[in-house]
């Protein structure tokens, strides 16, 4: 563990390049060589096709499958210490082709098994730094890495626009221009009339939204891809209005019902899906669906409030998920087992008289919310 | 004879609304905890407000106004869901303990009992309605079953 | 859940998306009510607090400090203070030009400008920013002071 | 301002202020969880069923007495009634810490 | 049938209101009064006033709640005891008294829409009936309301925006800082 070793991720960001300058400055030290190894967080979508789980990134920059950015981070660090005539090492790594990172729990202690693996004494974080997963995370990355790893953490004080929120007016053409055709149709509705003074308020209305939110409303860039997503939804949702309306009725006659037999519990499961967006709207399918609901999103597992063995049933069978994962991931990916197949569930609160089995090999929590 | 077809049909999508909206009326009362409480809430809400908007637009025929109803509809569907959630997921990071069919205390009794065993964090500005014993209403144990 | 090994708070991704799609319709709404003040119920009055709304869901989901970096001060008092300024004027002007102030009729007597547009004038322009930039920016004050540093609740240091 | 809406006959409109007689009937009766609680949470689940219940009555009222403009009023609480459970969850998660 | 909604907002508005003032907890206080101004709200709607109905929805469904929920959070402590506050008997002996004379002045109302001349001229004095008369021709709006707010009483809607801004204004610097200091 020496100071002079650091570790910075790196993503696509405006501040990268700054923060690579800052880093290859600091790691010169009076005792020999500084160090510093950047290393690239594979986003949880890019993650899916994992056949070539070669994740040996190890100290081969060039590699072919290493990722262009960390290539070109390379060349600036170069650069850097060439201009300071200071020798240090540059290292590069990749993390999370062979395993799913979700939320900053995950990659907070990626990192920090990296950090022991390699002898890094400090990690100099990217004030814009993104490890694309889809929530705004650097503040509760940096709260995690303080709390897993016992190494320096801090936050390379760049000089560049401080644009520390992950929030920000405009957005490109493409999804500006969404916006503002979602924001104008609904102006119209609304107005009912096309008279002139609606067309124009309108417009103006809908610049000011497309101008406002339009990075807040849609992280990225729509593609060729997501029309065929929304045209997969639209088989989807009549097979969701189904499932809302047969289970509601089970649910109604169990509220209904005088001895009230209900029997809730509170479930764990880990579904086979990807990617911030496809888990929201699995969890959201799951709490409209009757006598399910998401409690929490915690990484990649779900935390599930079932009400009636009925649902638990359903749940556990997955319709839900499989349908999630051919609204985005297409025809072949419903050929995943369900979750009772590949059996990643578990009840975190089974009766004591153990009917219900728990079978989950990851049991992490026997008691439900008490630990969190 | 249309007009007779659209009204049985209105009466019956109000009909229906009443009663979804009952049923997660008497869920609310009834259930014992704060989870199970969260799904009559979002769902059999949920539908009852879309039978209930239905009626309403079967009602208007096709005018601006009806957009509206299905643009309310839409509005619902997306965020009583996320209010259940968040409701859910605010009992569940409070460390309330969800009910189960063993359990047989009541739901004070269990939102007490999570506080004692303290998952309530301290300093908390969480309700704590439950300390009063001789002024409880008397109808404390009505949710128990 | 201020002790130091609590895990960092991470928004919900489902209610961020709820806000995600819901903020823009509920802003457009606020921005239709802002401009037909003059012929449907509502006005730049109601308009105004949906738009602060709008601004008090996204500070919500986003969190408040990442809203308060977009959306700077500001911009928030240069809403609320612009209001006052543009209600003046459009009061000013009938009498610069020999009215009377706030003299809507001036205007279409003088230039035949409908008295309807004095009217929204001042609904679109004075009240509704007015409404929006004092309701943002109460939500930001009191929001600021109950950061855990003030409350000495904290040791997550510089969590918002 | 207020458009009338087409003629629906007296039977639709009874139908529906009947209706909306009975969700505020019903209202009531979730006042009690709302003022009994237990927990917060509790209470805010019961005040966001209210809400949902109050977008059908004015929907209701709006045909019953023929005012298509409070359907824009439901407008209003169908965007912003989950507001509170979200604020409400973000309260008691940081007790006021990171709001 | 209209009676009923009546009945049940009237129960519904005044419970709200009782548990309002009544519940020991603050936080459960605030969120009861949130379902008070739903009640409200629909009140309004029912009684066709749709613009106030409007903005009881947008400010209690949107603001209020939310601000007083923060205000909550920097102030309140822990709440341990009762569940209902107990009453200040002086304050409900002065609240029964203006209740009385309130309701005293109830039976002086003529019936909701009665069009008797007595009736229009008790509640249409000569300004109102000025403006209802020539609101539309004069303005050219179609709202009433807002040609009054924004019309007829400019000057008195140019005083409350200032009013509003100056007490939002002096509420920032009270409660001081960043705001100001662009932070």
């Amino acid at each position: 563990m020496s100071d002079n070793s650091i570790l910075v991720p790196v993503s696509e960001s405006t501040t990268l390049r700054q923060t690579v300058e800052y880093a290859t400055r600091l790691a010169p030290a009076e005792d020999g060589p500084g160090r510093v190894r950047f290393i690239y967080l594979h986003p949880p979508e890019a993650a899916g096709d994992r056949q070539q789980a070669d994740s040996s990134g190890d100290g081969e920059p060039t590699n072919g499958d290493t990722p262009e950015l960390l290539n070109r981070v390379c060349v600036w660090a170069r650069e850097d210490s060439d201009e300071l005539s200071e020798s240090i090492t540059i290292e590069t790594s990749q993390i999370g082709r062979d395993q799913y990172l979700f939320g900053p729990e995950d990659i907070a202690e990626a990192l920090d098994a990296e950090t022991e693996e390699h002898g890094i004494g400090r990690i100099v974080l990217d004030p814009e730094y993104d490890p694309g997963i889809g929530v705004p995370s650097l503040r509760p990355l940096q709260v995690e890495l303080r709390r897993v790893c016992d190494v320096d953490v801090e936050e390379a004080p760049v000089t560049a626009p401080a644009r520390r929120s992950p929030i920000e007016f405009g957005g490109t053409a493409l999804q500006t221009g969404a916006i503002f055709g979602v924001s104008f149709l609904f102006y119209q509705t609304l107005a009912g009339t096309f008279e002139l003074f609606d067309l124009v308020t309108g417009t103006v209305s809908a610049t000011m939204v497309a101008v406002g939110l339009s990075q807040i409303t849609l992280s990225r860039n729509p593609t060729a891809g997501s029309i065929f997503t929304l045209l997969r939804a639209l088989v989807y949702l009549p097979y969701l209005l189904w499932e809302i309306v047969k289970t509601n009725v089970q649910v109604s006659a169990a509220i209904l019902h005088p001895r009230l037999p209900i029997d809730p519990r509170m479930t764990r499961i880990t579904p086979m899906v990807w990617g911030g967006l496809p888990l929201t709207i699995l969890a959201n399918s799951i709490t409209l669906t009757p006598g399910t609901m998401t409690v929490r999103v915690e990484g990649r597992s779900l935390k599930v409030h079932t009400l009636l063995p009925a649902s638990r049933d359903g749940l556990f069978d997955g319709g839900l998920e499989r349908g999630v994962r051919f609204v985005f991931f297409g025809r072949s990916a419903m050929r995943i087992p369900s979750l009772r197949e590949r059996r990643s569930y578990e009840i975190l609160n089974p009766a004591t008289d153990g009917i219900e089995e728990s079978s989950s090999p990851e049991n992490r929590q026997p008691q439900g919310g008490a630990g969190e | 004879m249309i007009e007779a077809i659209r009204t049985a049909l209105i009466v019956g999508c109000v009909l229906a609304a009443l009663f979804f909206t009952l049923v997660s009326t008497a869920g609310v009362l009834r259930l014992p905890d704060i989870y199970t409480r969260a799904h009559t809430a979002s769902q059999a809400d949920t539908l009852g407000a879309g039978f209930g908007l239905a009626a309403v637009a079967l009602s208007l025929g096709w005018e601006t106004a009806t957009v509206k109803t299905v643009l309310l509809l839409f509005f619902i569907f997306i965020t009583n869901p996320t209010a259940a959630h968040a409701i859910s997921r605010a009992a569940d990071e409070q460390g309330i303990e969800p009910w189960r069919p063993d359990d047989d205390r009541s739901d004070l009794r269990l939102y007490r009992d999570s506080q004692e065993n303290g998952h309530i964090a301290d300093g908390g500005i969480s309700a704590d309605t439950a300390g009063d014993e001789e002024r409880q209403p008397p109808e404390d144990g009505g949710t128990n079953r | 859940m201020s002790s130091a090994d609590q895990s960092a708070y991470v928004e919900s991704a489902v209610i961020m998306t709820t806000v995600r799609i819901v903020s823009p319709f509920s802003l457009t709404y606020g921005l239709f009510l802002l401009f037909h003040g003059a012929d449907s119920p509502g006005g730049s009055f109601q308009g105004g607090a949906i738009i602060g709304a709008t601004i008090l869901m996204i500070a919500f989901a986003f969190g408040i400090d990442a809203t308060r970096d977009w959306l700077q001060n500001r911009i928030v008092v240069a809403l609320s203070a612009g209001g006052v300024v543009m209600f003046a004027i459009v009061g000013l002007v009938p009498l610069a030009f020999g009215g009377s102030f706030l003299e809507h009729s001036f205007f279409h007597d003088e230039w035949g400008i409908k008295t309807k547009w004095g009217l929204e004038a001042i609904e679109v322009a004075g009240v509704g920013p007015i409404v929006a930039g004092i309701v943002v920016g109460l939500f930001f004050l009191i929001a600021a002071g109950s950061k855990p540093t003030d409350s000495g609740a904290g040791a997550v240091d510089d969590d918002d | 301002m207020s458009t009338v809406f087409p003629e629906t006959g007296d039977l639709v409109t009874d139908v529906f202020l009947v209706g909306a007689a009975l969700f505020v009937l019903l209202a009531v009766a979730l006042l009690y969880r709302a003022v009994k609680g237990p927990s917060t949470q509790d209470r805010v689940l019961a005040v966001n069923v209210l809400g949902t219940n109050t977008v059908v009555v004015l929907a209701f009222l709006g045909v019953g007495l023929g005012e298509s403009s409070l359907l824009d009023i439901a407008l209003v609480y169908a965007l912003l009634n989950f507001l509170m459970a979200v604020a409400i969850s973000k309260f008691t998660v940081e007790r006021g810490g990171v709001l | 049938m209209i009676s009923v909604v009546e009945i049940g907002l009237f129960v519904f508005v005044v419970t709200t209101a009782l548990a309002t003032v009544l519940l020991r907890d603050v936080l459960a206080a605030v969120v009861v009064f949130a379902a008070y101004s739903l009640g409200m709200a629909i009140f309004y709607a029912f009684l066709l006033a749709p613009d106030v109905a409007m903005t009881e929805a947008a400010i209690g469904a949107g603001v209020t709640t939310l601000l007083m929920l923060l205000t909550l959070a920097r102030t309140v402590h822990k709440n341990k005891g009762r569940f209902w506050q107990r009453p200040n008997v002086p304050g409900l002996v002065v609240m029964g008294a203006l209740l009385v004379v309130l309701l005293a002045t109830v039976g002086e109302f003529p019936e909701v829409g009665a069009a008797s001349q007595e009736a229009l001229a008790w509640w249409n004095p000569a300004v109102t009936q000025h403006y209802i008369e020539n609101a539309y021709d004069q303005t050219g709006v179609t709202n009433a309301v807002t040609a009054v707010l924004a019309g007829y009483r400019g000057f008195d809607t140019f005083g409350e925006a200032t009013v509003v801004f100056a007490a939002g204004i002096a509420i920032l610097i009270v409660l001081n800082r960043e705001v100001f200091t662009g932070e």
